[in-house]
């Protein structure tokens, strides 16, 4: 409660900022198109304008302050602006009965969010049995875990539409090369996660073992495994939000045809900024989703195996 | 076919080494431990090489490790530009921004239990905002120079290092806290003496992760513009020159510098967290 | 010095309650407790776990409220004797802090109550002394073995002027020997000093070698069942345990638990 | 059927119009062939895509595909839809530009990735440097879209007359507030928009019987999108699985380049090769390629298919 | 039952060395350790921390391999006796598995070693019953007093059939009171069973009441200063503790004890 509240005043304390953040940003392209229109602006001439101060600009043609918060193509669009267009492209899709029409951003959260999870599954898998490997095998640990971090030092960007290449060539395409992507940024959060977690047991732990003689698999599925779920389960939590920015990186170069990246990519280029702003914050509100999904998860798994208190 | 078994047998080989080095009795020395990832990469990169050779796989595909290592060599002057460019004037520059802004945030929703109620899911959530969205606006607002990397790599570093630096100047235990308590010390007091140690290891945490984003982000905005230097403005263009020789020499670049950036940075942690259980040993 | 009569009330507990409000419900952490303390006592707390001894020293300290009753430190509330730096408080475990060495560790007190440098390293080299830790002022705490820096964290207590020292179970991890020896010390360091000391341990022995009033405990709620004052000697030598009286206040305080004692 | 994979260079628009319409009209059905369009994106290379075997053929610029057989990669012009170059200038007019000597010491923004040949050699002919100072341009690596010209960051930008110019103008800047140069009119056009496939491919019969269809029912596509640009701008919004493009936007694309393909029945023109490659060589410091290519294009497809 | 005598040796350890190997150079944590242990032996350690008590008791385990000397279990190597699983081991704190509830914590063991679900269920009950437990088997550790969870500890080593009981300091953290009262469970246990128990402990009193050997250590290098057979019978109620041959005990070992601290 004390939370919820907190949440919304600086909410709205945002919002106000950002409303009163539209006028210096817009102001220059609002007299712009104000003078086009026959206005009188002060000064004359957009490169006049150009070196100005944006605030001077506003005091100086208060009459277009209004204007700020309604552009067309804003440098920054107002909260209302995104809002609406987050709802014309979903609840309101929903209401005409056509939610999975390609102006909705149902339908290419969906498409993303299907290369997501399956990336999601894929990196998660992997990280598990890299983690797996590198406990239980010394050389795998002392080989491994450096160029893992190596990696993540290069920009996946910039690997993205060579995967899709090399991908393209075996003939893989459609969903597969993007969740590939994806689970290139989540495998890494899941291994460094849970190589701590299965090593989180302390000597005590495992000399009780010993003094029962249990095999290593025994020793893995009784103590190893029940003491990583905590850390498992932040891991994921970080690793699902990078599927998720996997996924939308990986659409770029796939021809954007459908998905959240293709809506900030198509965005872009028409210079429509209220279509990216309300695709990121649908990008924004999907990871927040699946997180949140992965919180109650693992809520009830620590509450089933008696680890929360 | 020859170089594809030659290739497996090196793979074999150079783990066969490894599992030797890392099970032998020296295994625990500084030698052996930089050594075992130096084979293990060095194998990598033989496997690379006879495996393109071997399947004949097009240069405007996969180009050798041999053929990225002679452009490197040839393009050293290039290459050192665009560091200058990405890594030193955005990305760096970014980082230090980004983390100290970071910082100070962290300390005041430190003393007020409500800015950090409010702050920290509004954080979390703009923290998910893909930076793919993120860095075309940025670089709307800020220009084509490296201002506009750096602000993208401020909003990629700040949230990792804000969460971090909260979680971490939580992270003394009651009785630590108590202690200060009987000693009547003010809050600044315990703010040097007590929290912020007690909040360093986390703080390292945080900045080790953003050294990564700090460089991704800076190379990832050059993509959606920039002036004609730098490392992401040269990957772009040399796709499209289908110079995939030098794709990989800025990414040899990018991974040599980002793990430097990231060595350094757990230097740094090492010498400054001596203590804590983790760097003991 | 050994039968000055000091009447002088340092600490006074009246119908003292505690509650701790938890997920399941209510706990009564204290329930009205009543007691004095004068000035230059050595009063121990015994009773088994969860009875509220420790809650009990940290009321006294300023670091929990109570919900009910009063208590005063010298004629003031604990929160403005703890502003005036009173108190000399040793926890359970050393709480050391790792990333100070134990020369600084002893001197942090110091640092916060703005001693001058001069002094800070007097006052560091008599406490070292003291607690016989002189040439491990370098080391770190985890470089120490669990006694070593139980000493070193009472002589973290010890290095500023309080009046009153708190020590929750300060020997409990130390083998018999050391305690012995620490026990010793402690009494020593009493008798110069005139402190008021609050000492909580689970050793009946210890209890009744060291203390001049000892208060029993008893759990479900926490109350105090016993205060027993004691007739022994302030000069103690350690073959003093041998004597009847000894003997005898050891089974009283013994009795006193048991009775207090319903399960577990 | 024969199944051919043709990799775009851009997203799904009205540049592509004439491919949309083959497929959608059955044109190419009627070739026996099934044509598979795989649209492009803003860092995918089609030639590394054709050399990787993921598409049997592609749309290039020629600037691009001349760089990569150079690196090896044995590209060959089978047929060039396009005559001419929609690629240009546009500047406002309120920085004084009038004429390109007007450039010095003003910024530009350029487009990469390959694009940037002709831009460098008509720089140099004009003897202005590219590296920025008072007596040279300030290039800027653009990306794609419009906004450096519109919040003033470079005096001007690159356009396609087809695309981003629409962009300016829509957008509420008149014609009359820019200035705007075409590199047809200045000399420096390179050839945009042709079809190329991999030499050794080209060897086998049954593969240049199936770019013979195919180049055959794409040129009646672009023929019939030409003649019908209102029903071809709509069936490629169909086929814009994005949902980013509008209707009117798409239209007049369509009308533009209507003017680009006319005057071009498939086949290349010698000249017009001779005149990208001269453009090419004449470029600055670090060229596209060094020597004239040999073997780049071919009539025999369009020879078969025309006939 | 009482006075069987049994002369088997199940644990001989001859001429032991071992020394751990460190950042600051070799530690010698037993030098030249002569041991045997009989059938049905309570065998005490007792000694300042650090004199390699804990090691001791690993090395018969197989928990940590001698660096010189030879010890054999049952006349094979300690491994040997580990693969048939004739330890049951009680650590210094209770480890118990937070994410287990108490009856799958102490059915933990019978699982690996492939009891039968009835077998399991039977042998819970039985040692619920016998560290009277009963009635808390769905309840996790974090619910327990710390004597609770150390009771079921104790009876986790005792669900499975080993010989060999050995409890490192498994009643450190208890008040007096609990620990009486499990020390006399303990006792009665070893009666009944007749198993062979080795036993560290920090406290001179509970030594003397359980063994019928006490080992007293020293530390720097860690060795074996004295052996002290007890002739103290089996039957033996609390009340023995005031009994003189009791506090003659008591007191050689005091003595022995004094002897090794040298320092700290
Ligand atoms: N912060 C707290 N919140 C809720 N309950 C608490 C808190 N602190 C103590 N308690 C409860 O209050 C009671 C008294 O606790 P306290 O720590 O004072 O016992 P103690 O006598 O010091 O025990 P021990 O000998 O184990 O240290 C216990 O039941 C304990 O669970
Ligand atoms: N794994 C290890 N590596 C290095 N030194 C060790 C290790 N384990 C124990 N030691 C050292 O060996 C010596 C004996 O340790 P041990 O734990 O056996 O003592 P202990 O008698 O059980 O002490 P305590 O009463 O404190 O439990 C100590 O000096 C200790 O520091
Ligand atoms: C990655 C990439 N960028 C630009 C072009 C050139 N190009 C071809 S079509 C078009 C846009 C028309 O609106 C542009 C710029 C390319 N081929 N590939
Ligand atoms: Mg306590
Ligand atoms: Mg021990």
């Amino acid at each position: 409660m004390k939370t919820l509240i907190a949440v919304l005043t600086v909410l709205a304390v945002i919002i106000a900022f950002w409303y009163a953040a539209c006028l210096p940003m817009n102001i220059k392209g609002v007299l712009t198109q104000a003078e086009r229109a026959g206005a009188e602006v002060v000064p004359v001439g957009a490169k006049e304008r150009r070196d100005l101060g944006e605030i001077g600009l506003v005091l100086g043609n208060q009459f277009a302050i209004a204007a700020t918060w309604s552009q067309d193509r804003p440098r920054l669009p107002a909260p209302h602006q995104v809002a609406v267009e987050l709802w014309k492209t979903t609840g309101a899709m929903v209401l005409k009965g056509k939610p999975m029409s390609k102006r909705s951003l149902i339908f290419h959260g969906w498409v993303t969010l299907s290369a997501t999870l399956l990336g999601f599954a894929m990196g998660t898998g992997l990280g598990i049995l890299l983690a797996v490997g590198i406990v239980h095998s010394k050389v795998m640990d002392m080989s491994v875990m450096p160029w893992a971090i190596v990696s993540q030092t290069i920009p996946i960007i910039a690997l993205a539409p060579m995967i899709i290449v090399v991908l393209y060539s075996v003939g893989v395409q459609g969903i597969l090369p993007k969740a590939i992507i994806s689970a290139y940024l989540s495998f890494f959060p899941v291994v460094v996660g849970m190589v701590k977690g299965l090593r989180s047991p302390d000597a005590m732990q495992l000399d009780l073992l010993r003094t029962y003689n249990a095999s290593a698999n025994q020793g893995f599925w009784a103590l190893r495994l029940p003491a990583s779920m905590p850390y498992l389960f932040t891991s994921l939590k970080i690793g699902i939000a990078a599927s998720l920015v996997g996924a939308i990186v990986g659409e770029l170069p796939t021809g954007a045809v459908a998905g959240l990246g293709a809506r900030l990519l198509g965005g872009s280029y028409y210079g429509q900024t209220v279509q990216i702003w309300s695709a990121l914050f649908a990008a924004a509100i999907l990871a927040a989703c699946l997180v949140a999904l992965l919180g109650v998860i693992e809520r009830v798994v620590l509450k089933r195996m008696g680890m929360s208190a | 076919m020859m170089l594809v078994i030659l290739a497996a047998l090196v793979w074999c080989g150079g783990w066969w080494v490894n599992a030797r080095l890392a099970n032998g009795p020296q295994s625990d020395s500084r030698g052996v431990q930089l050594l075992v990832p130096v084979i293990f990469g060095v194998t990598l990169l033989l496997v690379w090489q006879l495996l393109v050779k071997g399947l004949q796989i097009p240069m405007v595909i996969l180009p050798s490790p041999v053929d990225i290592a002679v452009a490197f060599g040839a393009n050293l002057s290039k290459l050192w530009q665009d560091f200058l460019q990405t890594f030193v004037k955005g990305a760096l520059s970014g980082y230090v921004m980004g983390c100290s802004a970071a910082f100070l945030m962290a300390i005041v929703m430190d003393r007020s239990d409500f800015l950090r109620r409010g702050l920290l899911p509004v954080g979390n959530f703009v923290a998910a905002l893909p930076i793919v969205g993120t860095a075309p606006i940025l670089v709307m607002w800020f220009g084509f120079d490296w201002h506009s990397k750096a602000a993208v790599v401020v909003v990629m570093v700040f949230f990792p290092v804000l969460v971090n630096t909260v979680a971490g100047l939580r992270e003394t235990s009651a009785m630590q806290r108590d202690l200060m308590q009987t000693y009547a010390a003010s809050y600044w007091q315990s703010f040097f003496k007590l929290r912020l140690p007690a909040a360093l290891p986390f703080v390292f945490n945080g900045l080790k992760i953003s050294t990564t984003l700090a460089l991704v982000g800076a190379i990832v905005a050059e993509f959606f513009g920039s002036p004609t230097v730098g490392m992401g403005f040269r990957i772009s263009t040399s796709v499209g020159k289908l110079s995939l020789d030098m794709v990989w020499a800025e990414i040899v670049v990018a991974a040599l510098a980002g793990s430097m950036f990231y060595g350094a940075v757990a230097m740094v942690e090492k010498i400054l967290t001596f203590w804590h259980p983790s760097q003991r040993g | 010095m050994t039968t000055e009569t000091t009447t002088q009330a340092v600490i006074e507990a009246r119908n003292l309650d505690l509650v701790f409000q938890t997920n399941d419900g209510p706990v009564q952490a204290l329930r009205d407790v009543n007691l004095t303390i004068n000035k230059g006592d050595f009063v121990s707390f015994i009773g088994p776990s969860g009875c509220g001894k420790t809650t009990f020293l940290r009321v006294m300290a300023a670091l929990e409220q109570p919900t009910g009753g009063e208590i005063t430190v010298n004629g003031m509330t604990p929160d403005e004797a703890r502003r005036q730096r009173a108190y000399g408080y040793v926890f359970q475990a050393s709480g050391l802090y790792p990333w100070r060495n134990i020369a600084r560790n002893i001197k942090l007190p110091l640092e916060i109550m703005g001693y001058t440098k001069a002094e800070r390293e007097k006052r560091l080299n008599e406490v070292l002394e003291l607690v016989e830790l002189s040439g491990f002022e370098g080391k770190y705490p985890w470089q120490l073995s669990g006694g070593m820096q139980q000493r070193a964290s009472i002589a973290r207590a010890l290095a500023f002027d309080a009046d009153i020292l708190l020590m929750d179970e300060p020997f409990g991890a130390l083998d018999e020997i050391v305690r012995d020896h620490l026990n010793e010390q402690l009494l020593k360091l009493w008798a110069r000093t005139n402190k008021t000391i609050g000492f909580v341990t689970h050793s009946i022995p210890e209890a009744v070698y060291l203390s001049t009033k000892i208060v029993v405990m008893s759990p479900r709620p926490g109350r105090i069942t016993d205060v027993i004052e004691s007739p022994l000697p302030k000069e103690r030598p350690l073959d003093i345990r041998d004597s009847p009286e000894f003997i005898e206040i050891a089974h009283r305080v013994r009795e006193g638990l048991r009775a207090g004692h319903g399960d577990d | 059927a024969d199944e051919v994979r043709l990799q775009l260079q851009w997203v799904t628009q009205a540049q592509f119009a004439g491919y949309y319409v083959a497929l959608d009209k059955g044109f190419y059905g009627e070739e026996d062939l099934d044509v598979s369009i795989l649209p492009g994106g803003p860092d995918i290379a089609p030639p590394q895509v054709l050399a990787g075997g993921g598409a049997d053929v592609m749309l290039n610029w020629m600037p691009s595909a001349l760089a990569a057989r150079e690196k090896g990669l044995p590209l060959v012009n089978i047929a060039q839809p396009f005559k001419s170059s929609g690629l240009m200038l546009t500047c406002w007019k309120d920085t004084g530009i009038t004429s390109p000597a007007d450039f010095k010491g003003k910024t530009i923004g350029v487009w990469f990735f390959g694009n940037e040949y002709p831009f460098l050699s008509w720089m140099s002919k004009e003897g202005i440097s590219t590296d920025g100072g008072p007596d040279g341009v300030t290039v800027l690596k653009q990306g794609f879209n419009v906004d450096p010209l519109l919040q003033r960051q470079a005096d001007c930008i690159s356009t396609m007359t087809y695309n981003e110019y629409g962009q300016v103008l829509d957008s509420g800047v008149s014609e009359d507030e820019l200035v705007t140069f075409k590199y047809e009119d200045m000399g420096v056009a390179t050839l945009e928009d042709g079809i190329y496939a991999l030499e050794d491919k080209l060897e086998d019969p049954k593969f240049q019987d199936k770019m013979v269809r195919f180049v055959r029912a794409s040129m009646k596509g672009w023929k019939y999108a030409e003649a019908n640009p209102g029903e071809a701008a709509d069936i490629v919004l169909e086929n814009d699985a994005s949902g980013a493009q509008t209707e009117a936007h798409q239209q007049r694309m369509m009308v533009e380049i209507a003017k680009l393909t006319a005057g071009s029945n498939g086949t290349l023109d010698p000249a017009d090769f001779d005149r990208t490659v001269a453009t090419l060589l004449g470029g600055g410091s670090d060229p596209v390629i060094t020597k004239t290519p040999e073997g780049a294009w071919t009539h025999i497809i369009t020879d078969a298919a025309l006939k």
